[in-house]
């Protein structure tokens, strides 16, 4: 059901792991399908994002994601970073099945949480970046019958 | 190419060869009708007939009760949707448990809205039913109770014997759900005063899309699927010939195995449950650890999400599943996991598999060992293990 | 041993080999789960999805406007009750026609059970509805419209386009048993405005137990079968995967020949209906002469009885029928002969002779001679016959 | 569905036909099934049938009870031909579907029929037959569902 890509990120996931001394952390959650997602910045004092690694609770597509949002945002500036959206995650690993568009979703808001950390630890503003959620939890249409 | 190591029998299995044998000259040369007066229906009318008296002695029940259907889905829906319509002046409720396949309990639901009520049983650590609240539970406009015989997520096995008797007592239908248990452990209906079984072929290696239900003599049940007067009126449709040939089959080849099968199959999963247990940590079997079904396992991995863990396995061969199967895809955690008290997050990390006959201890071996390294790596990247 | 002619081909087909061959594989090699996770079951749920692309093609519909049942009669309940439940907000009130098939009649019988009211129309001496008496049973209330595209005994084609644009123009649903039709006849459902077609697999070569409905996106029926996830949630039940792919490659060969087997089978049915109603008196054609399936014959035989026809024809190897097939075995004339206008000794005796794509001129010839023989000696047994 | 007696009394019909100077004929016929079966005696002055034709419209069932009837009173006396029940006739043909019991019923009743309107024509009594009635129709239980 998952893109060669998908396969790929989640079979050989780039960025696992913690940062030691990381100084923007963000974790973020669906608490409908129980999957956790936590990304760790290292940001130099230009504000590029010098390193970054991720730790996931969930399934194959919550795997590759990470991992390529993780890719998509690594020697990034920080504003370059707010810019990676879920859609840009999800074409970067040739599409994800429908029921799959949610865990895309987590990424895009574990790196926004991992910015706000950021500019809280620093005292500053990131302009455009919205104070993330906790719960991500895109409203899915279930057809009831 | 890798070795295939499918330990997905609890979804489906794979049709035996002499199954497939039995059924093949009903396709295309005893193709006639078998409802038909010329002499060319006629061995199909015979094939059915016998195939009833198969199916009838392995329940202990006479052949003209059993009624084919297209499945255990089709036999659930029938068995409780037509008997609550023919009961209906005697009583509006329904007793079911929290564990049920969806079969039962998306037809229950169904028929919460029409108006009947309906109790869902809570079962204890182990997915077995309560008995003493299953007591309680029955009133004087009971009409049936639907508790299934074993699990399909975490092979427990119900006590059915204790609540046949209840039902009988009060005078209350009981249907139960063997499509797991039929063809894996004995079942006698009169022994456990069953009224109503249904059954499912492909999971005791016949083909998809056949099942049966057993019907009592003198339960009202209705007709499910209305037209043409095959079945004794009872359930329409040109007779599927050659899937009720290869159930038949199927169900001749289980019964004659059901001990020595089930013995092996319970030696290698107790060796799975055990090294599993004992070599991975944060590890949990789900299911009653004795009164479960001889070839089913199911672990909860704590930190480990399913279809990750499913994903990876795959990669190595192994062919399993979390959750039951047509749940996969859905997004939320098994009911029957959540049901025996687990939380939402443990649910999510849980694996079953269910062996067959053909499942050997190198496999079993190379599973394991698979486990543990999928396992390690998944907890290595997950946010909730701190080691 | 005798040639058998086998012209029972309206009740059930031969599986063609080229369909079995496809079956195969899915029994004994590719068996996982179609729903699962892993890639074991991808070929299976490829193979799902490839068929429902071939039968969307066939009726110019989406595939996913394809939902896979257990035959004709399930097709035909689901699409009359589960409409009939999703809507009863908005009415109570179908029209169908006294010639359907038995799996629309009775379900349409247990919903005036339920409640809701039913307008069976009258048909005229050829078998086709009276579109006059349709538009004027149309109700604010009447919220489905079901009419057969061909009928199964007398072989009448219904004039779909003309009840279509009617239950479109009224806002009306509109579903119809086409399992006859199908793969005999081109059909588009657009073109007819049809919401929601019947058709089963056995009818066209393919094998039995397994039948779709169509559904227009849209369209708000419920689930009939609760239970899993399967076909989008709309019907529950592990696949038959073997079933569908045999069906896929059955509707594949049966669209890409229909011309040619219209063509060849109305030659012959047409020669057939000549030279019997020359040869053999008091014969009578049910039935429209033209607007009727190209393997379509029914006849009746005054002061003949069907069974005792049918009998001595299958002595010499012919398989015909009387009345429908699934009410061979009841003694009610059937209700078509009897709606067209026959008096009841009249439709006892009727023969349904369905072609197929191998019926030769030859065993044509010989049928019709042999027709003449039996109707002869059972006219001289007949207390009706003084010659 | 036929047992091999049912088949060869139903392909060889024994005394199938008409008889010019019968002297009791009698026609049943149920309306349910639509089937009509006639029968023609020729009775003697001792009261022996010395001969029997038979006309059926019906099922195989109704032609080979009809077939057996014939032959199982022929050369008796109108008493002993009283005695032959449709019971008779199945034992002889060694039984009948469930379905076809009532088929037989025809034959037992057409016999009936035929010595009631020898005896009506005779001006005599037959002792113990009861006056046939037209219609045969056994009320068979269906189940509903
Ligand atoms: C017109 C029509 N509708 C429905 C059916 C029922 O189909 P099935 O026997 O496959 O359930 C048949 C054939 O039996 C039919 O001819
Ligand atoms: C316990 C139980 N009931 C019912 C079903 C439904 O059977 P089927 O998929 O054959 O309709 C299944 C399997 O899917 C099952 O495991
Ligand atoms: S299902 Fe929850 S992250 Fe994919
Ligand atoms: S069915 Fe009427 S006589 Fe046999």
């Amino acid at each position: 059901m998952y893109s060669e890509k998908v396969m790929d990120h989640f079979q050989n996931p780039r960025n696992a792991g913690e940062l030691e001394n990381a100084n923007g952390v963000g974790t973020v959650g669906n608490a409908k399908c129980g999957d956790i997602m936590r990304i760790y910045f290292d940001i130099d004092d230009d504000q590029i994002i010098k390193d970054v690694r991720f730790k996931t609770f969930g399934c194959g597509a919550a795997v590759a994601t990470s991992s390529m949002a993780t890719e998509l945002v690594k020697g990034k500036t920080i504003y370059e970073a707010l810019e990676v959206t879920n859609k840009a995650v999800m074409e970067a690993l040739d599409g994800l099945p429908p029921v799959k568009v949610h865990c895309s979703l987590l990424a895009e808001e574990a790196i926004h949480a991992a910015l706000w950390d950021y500019a809280e630890k620093k005292g500053i503003v990131i302009e455009g970046l919205e104070k993330p959620k906790n719960d991500i939890h895109e409203e899915e249409e279930e057809e009831e019958y | 190419m890798k070795k295939l190591i499918y330990l997905d029998n609890a979804a489906t299995t794979q049709v035996s060869k002499e199954v497939v044998d039995e059924m093949l000259p009903y396709f295309t040369e005893e193709y006639g009708n078998a409802s038909s007066v010329y002499e060319f229906g006629s061995k199909n009318k015979g094939a059915i007939e016998k195939a009833r008296e198969v199916i009838g002695k392995a329940l202990g029940s006479k052949a003209n009760e059993i009624y084919f259907t297209a499945g255990g889905s089709e036999s659930d829906n029938w068995a409780i949707k037509a008997t609550a319509d023919a009961y209906k002046e005697k009583g509006n409720h329904i007793i079911t448990s929290k564990i049920e396949h969806h079969a039962v309990l998306h037809t229950c639901e169904y028929l919460e809205e029409q108006g009947f009520e309906v109790t869902y049983l809570d079962v204890d650590e182990n997915g077995i039913i309560k008995l003493e609240e299953l007591k309680k539970a029955i009133r004087p406009t009971t009409i049936l109770i639907s508790i299934m015989f074993a699990n399909n997520e975490i092979g427990t096995i119900e006590p059915m014997k204790e609540i046949g008797e209840l039902a009988n007592q009060n005078n209350i239908l009981f249907h139960t759900d063997a499509v797991q248990a039929f063809g894996q452990v004995p079942i006698n209906v009169d022994e456990y005063h069953i009224d109503m079984l249904s059954a499912s072929a492909h999971k005791l290696n016949g083909p998809k899309g056949i099942g049966f239900l057993y019907i009592r003599t003198g339960v009202k049940i209705r007709s499910y699927v209305h037209g043409g007067a095959q079945e004794r009126k009872r359930r329409a449709g040109t007779e599927n010939v050659p899937g009720i040939v290869g159930m038949s089959k199927a169900v001749e080849i289980a019964v004659s195995t059901i001990e020595e099968r089930a013995k092996k199959e319970t030696e290698l999963r107790d060796y799975l449950i055990n090294r599993v247990l004992k070599e991975v940590p944060y590890t949990r079997l789900n299911g009653h650890r004795t009164k479960r079904l001889p070839n089913n396992v199911n672990f909860s991995f704590q930190f480990v999400e399913g279809e990750s863990l499913l994903i990876m396995l795959d990669m190595e061969g192994i062919c399993g599943s979390s959750g039951s199967a047509c749940t996969s895809g859905s997004l939320d955690p098994s009911h029957v996991l959540l049901a025996i008290g687990l939380p939402h997050e443990i649910a999510h990390g849980s694996l079953r598999l269910s062996l067959s006959e053909q499942t050997s201890k190198e496999d079993i071996d190379f599973v394991i060992e698979t486990i543990k390294k999928i396992v390690e790596k998944l907890r290595n990247m997950s946010p909730l293990y701190e080691d």
